[in-house]
């Protein structure tokens, strides 16, 4: 068992079958609609209609312009691909690949659900979950180095440039505001994570099993300020408002993607949003308990417990539970989607410089006392 | 794989990086082909560490510890060596290591 | 299948490296490079050294060629026009690796307990994490402070070498 | 295992293929226009650009960059710490506190003295 098995079909029918679910049957469609939530949204926001016309065509079905998203895609699909001559063609178009691919994989350690015909619904259960998201994560910066270096003009060099050295810097302070959560829990492992949280109360809401000890209540301290870090983080490093300087309209034109066109340009805005995904799935899964809903249940086997649908109770749950479980975790990255649309759509934009600093000296400060804070509580109160 | 198979795995790498290191001209090339070496080495000792399985059944961790160390010790270095190559730049205009021959700037 | 896969990584690791060497674009090499170093990581994991696959594309491929890519595009390095190519430089330097690699082939052919296969691991998940930690806070604290002590001395470089500029 | 990461490779593999086949969709679909001299310029708002294509970016950046990697090392260390805190903890070993509050403490002192020689204010 320790070396490469021979071929074990059925574990890998079964993870090809969750990648291609999770990546076209589900984050896909989620990033389209998630473009088209935040049109609504802003318009909402500034009492304007936003797309509300593009139907089924043909008819005067309106569908409040739910077919805005396929008639984008068909849009970008058939728009001329224009690679002007001064740019260096192959890493022009290599870094819309690089931009969108980490951003994809970091799906893959994320558990989104508990178990699913007997299935974990996580596509790779590693050891090193966390760790192996950071790592991708910081792979995401070459699409953007490269984005900006082979358009060969002024304006996307700087904001490529630009762009690079503040997803480098907000990595710092995402690294380091997590570790007060691997402190308490001991295992980087993402599923067990979710399966701690599931049995003894969310990180943020420790009201049930273990999480009704002072140590967790006097924990929650640390932990609130390691999430509000993290949060602010995972919006520096998509390049969201209040921290998209790298692409602003008034002083860089459109950044690191000014001289993309159609699909290429696509990719990019595709990117972005699929790091939006990855992220807030990330704050759910490591704050807000994951796939998991805390209804009162009584089961015959472990009595009266918090955890009406988890993996972890002796029961796994059957396939009404695991639908449940993922619609869950969906509906809770949903919510914090329209958070991010909201901020962007209220906030104004950071300085440069203050957005450096913010990044470089209040977040890495704040984050290294915080571990020592949680260190020291967990030192004194075993 | 076995064991034989990643250490010529590791020696071949180690030959290309010195050898890039004796062809090439261009100092960051050089240094790239540097950081290559470094990474033949670490491989061997990962190989090892996997060879020596404990009686608990589990690898040697002193080689990984080994190759923990030598990962944090190179990127230090990178960050001086790519110092000092800017600098260099700035005083002598090039990064051409036949045009950088006189101590004394 | 998957008994192939080292094969395949190593492939692509040496492949790769070739390429660093060969290529005249620097940014090509510094891309090459990445590509290596993430075969490499791959190559750990199929020695069951997770954390260590981990942390080398976190820190190599994350970081470290991040700075590489900076450094060269201020430096602004065209593609190297042709220079002349110094043959007896460059035939020795391939000479001293071509004895490099037969000496080591020589010295794999003898080392017969290198051939067997590597012997087995415990069953069940290996948690290298908790391993690695548990030796680095046993038995390796004094290095830990050492390097502690030169990620000092080299943050204190990077700021005096880069400093100078700023007059 | 090295079994549970094969999946990841898989993922990898189907990332990669969908970027390059909406590229490749892209192309077979999209029509090529004919190119002309204003398109084939950089676009800068309309005007002619001028000046070199890669302006000589400030000093700045790159070290940024660097003092990155520095400290992405202390975050790499404090992992395998985090993971072991509580067991060295119930072990009654308090080492593992100290040398991480030592260490730590040594790298905050190379932090202190980027910031005092304003390598981190982007004031200017």
């Amino acid at each position: 068992m320790n070396d490469f098995l021979g071929i074990d079909w059925f574990f890998l029918a079964t993870s090809l079958a969750k990648t291609l679910g999770i990546i076209f049957l589900v984050v896909l469609p989620m990033v389209s609609y998630t473009v088209y939530a935040e049109r609504r949204i802003s318009a909402l926001i500034q009492d304007r209609l936003g797309p509300n016309r593009t139907g089924i065509p043909f008819t005067n079905i309106h569908m409040e312009g739910l077919g805005q998203p396929i008639a984008d895609a068909v849009k970008f699909l058939l728009k001329e691909d224009l690679t002007p001559a001064h740019v260096n063609t192959f890493y022009f178009w290599l870094a819309p690949c690089l931009a969108m691919a980490p951003s994809l994989l970091t799906l893959s350690v994320i558990p989104f659900g508990s178990w699913l015909f007997g299935v974990p619904m996580v596509i790779a259960n590693v050891n090193i979950g966390i760790l192996f998201v950071f790592a991708i994560a910081s792979l995401s910066v070459y699409g953007i180095v490269l984005a900006g270096w082979s358009s060969n003009s002024k304006y996307s060099f700087l904001g490529g440039v630009r762009s690079t050295s503040q997803m480098i810097s907000y990595e710092l302070s995402l690294g380091l505001s997590v570790i007060p959560l691997f402190l308490l829990l001991g295992k980087l492992n993402l599923v067990d994570i979710v399966d701690y949280q599931a049995r003894n109360g969310w990180l943020l809401l420790p009201l049930w099993g273990e999480g009704l000890t002072l140590r967790r209540w006097l924990l929650l301290i640390p932990l609130l300020i390691s999430f509000v870090v993290f949060t602010i983080s995972i919006f520096a490093e998509t390049n969201r408002l209040p921290f998209d300087l790298p692409e602003a309209e008034t002083e860089l034109v459109a950044g690191y993607h000014t001289e993309y066109s159609s699909m290429k340009f696509a990719l990019f805005f595709l990117g972005e949003y699929a790091a939006m995904i990855t992220g807030s799935s990330l704050i759910v899964t490591l704050f807000l308990g994951g796939w998991h809903l805390p209804i009162p249940w009584w089961s015959s086997g472990a009595g009266f417990h918090f955890a009406l649908v988890d993996g972890a109770a002796p029961g796994i749950p059957g396939i009404l539970g695991g639908l449940f479980n993922i619609a869950t975790f969906f509906g809770k990255v949903a919510v914090l989607l329209a958070f991010f649309i909201w901020v962007r759509w209220t906030l104004p934009r950071f300085r440069y410089d203050q957005l450096m600093r913010l990044g470089w000296i209040f977040f890495f400060e704040i984050a290294l006392v915080n571990i020592f804070l949680t260190a020291g509580i967990l030192f004194y109160l075993p | 794989m076995n064991l034989n198979d990643y250490l010529a795995v590791s020696g071949l790498l180690f030959a290309i990086g010195f050898a890039g290191v004796m062809l090439r001209r261009n100092i960051i090339i050089i240094f790239m082909c540097l950081e290559l070496m470094l990474n033949a080495a670490n491989l061997s000792l990962v190989a090892f560490s996997r060879f020596h399985v404990s009686a608990a059944g589990l690898p040697d961790y002193n080689g990984q510890m080994l190759v923990f160390f030598i990962i944090t010790v190179a990127a230090a270095e990178v960050a001086v060596g790519l110092a000092v190559i800017v600098s260099l730049y700035r005083a002598r205009r090039t990064t051409h290591v036949e045009d950088i021959t006189s101590m004394k700037f | 299948m998957s008994s192939l896969l080292p094969w395949l990584f190593s492939a692509i690791m040496l492949g790769f490296a070739c390429a660093v060497v060969l290529n005249r674009n620097p940014v090509a090499s510094a891309l090459s490079l990445v590509v290596s170093f993430l075969a490499l990581a791959g190559l750990y994991v199929s020695l069951n050294a997770f954390f260590i696959g981990v942390i080398q594309v976190l820190v190599y491929a994350g970081a470290i060629m991040v700075l590489f890519l900076f450094i060269i595009m201020l430096l602004d390095l065209k593609a190297e026009e042709r220079r002349t190519l110094n043959t007896t430089a460059t035939l020795g330097g391939l000479l001293v690796a071509a004895i490099f690699v037969c000496e080591l082939f020589s010295v794999l052919r003898h080392f017969h307990k290198g051939s067997l296969p590597f012997p087995p691991l415990a069953a069940g998940p290996l948690d290298d994490v908790r391993g690695v930690g548990t030796m680095l806070f046993s038995n390796y604290n004094l290095p830990f402070q050492v390097i502690g002590a030169l990620i000092l001395v080299a943050t204190v470089g990077v700021v005096v070498l880069s400093k100078r500029e700023l007059k | 295992m090295i079994k549970d990461y094969l999946p990841i490779l898989i993922q990898a593999v189907v990332a990669i293929g969908f970027a390059a086949s909406a590229l490749v969709v892209s192309i077979i679909l999209g029509k090529a226009g004919k190119r002309n001299p204003t398109k084939d310029t950089a676009y800068e708002c309309g005007m002619l650009p001028e000046g070199n294509a890669q302006p000589r970016f400030s000093v700045k950046f790159y070290q940024v960059a660097m003092l990155f990697i520095l400290f992405d090392i202390e975050i790499v260390f404090m992992y395998p710490w985090a993971v072991v805190f509580r067991e060295f903890v119930r072990a009654h070993h308090p080492v593992i506190f100290w040398s991480m509050l030592s260490f730590v403490s040594i790298l905050t002192v190379g932090y202190v003295y980027a910031i005092k020689k304003g390598a981190l204010d982007w004031k200017k």
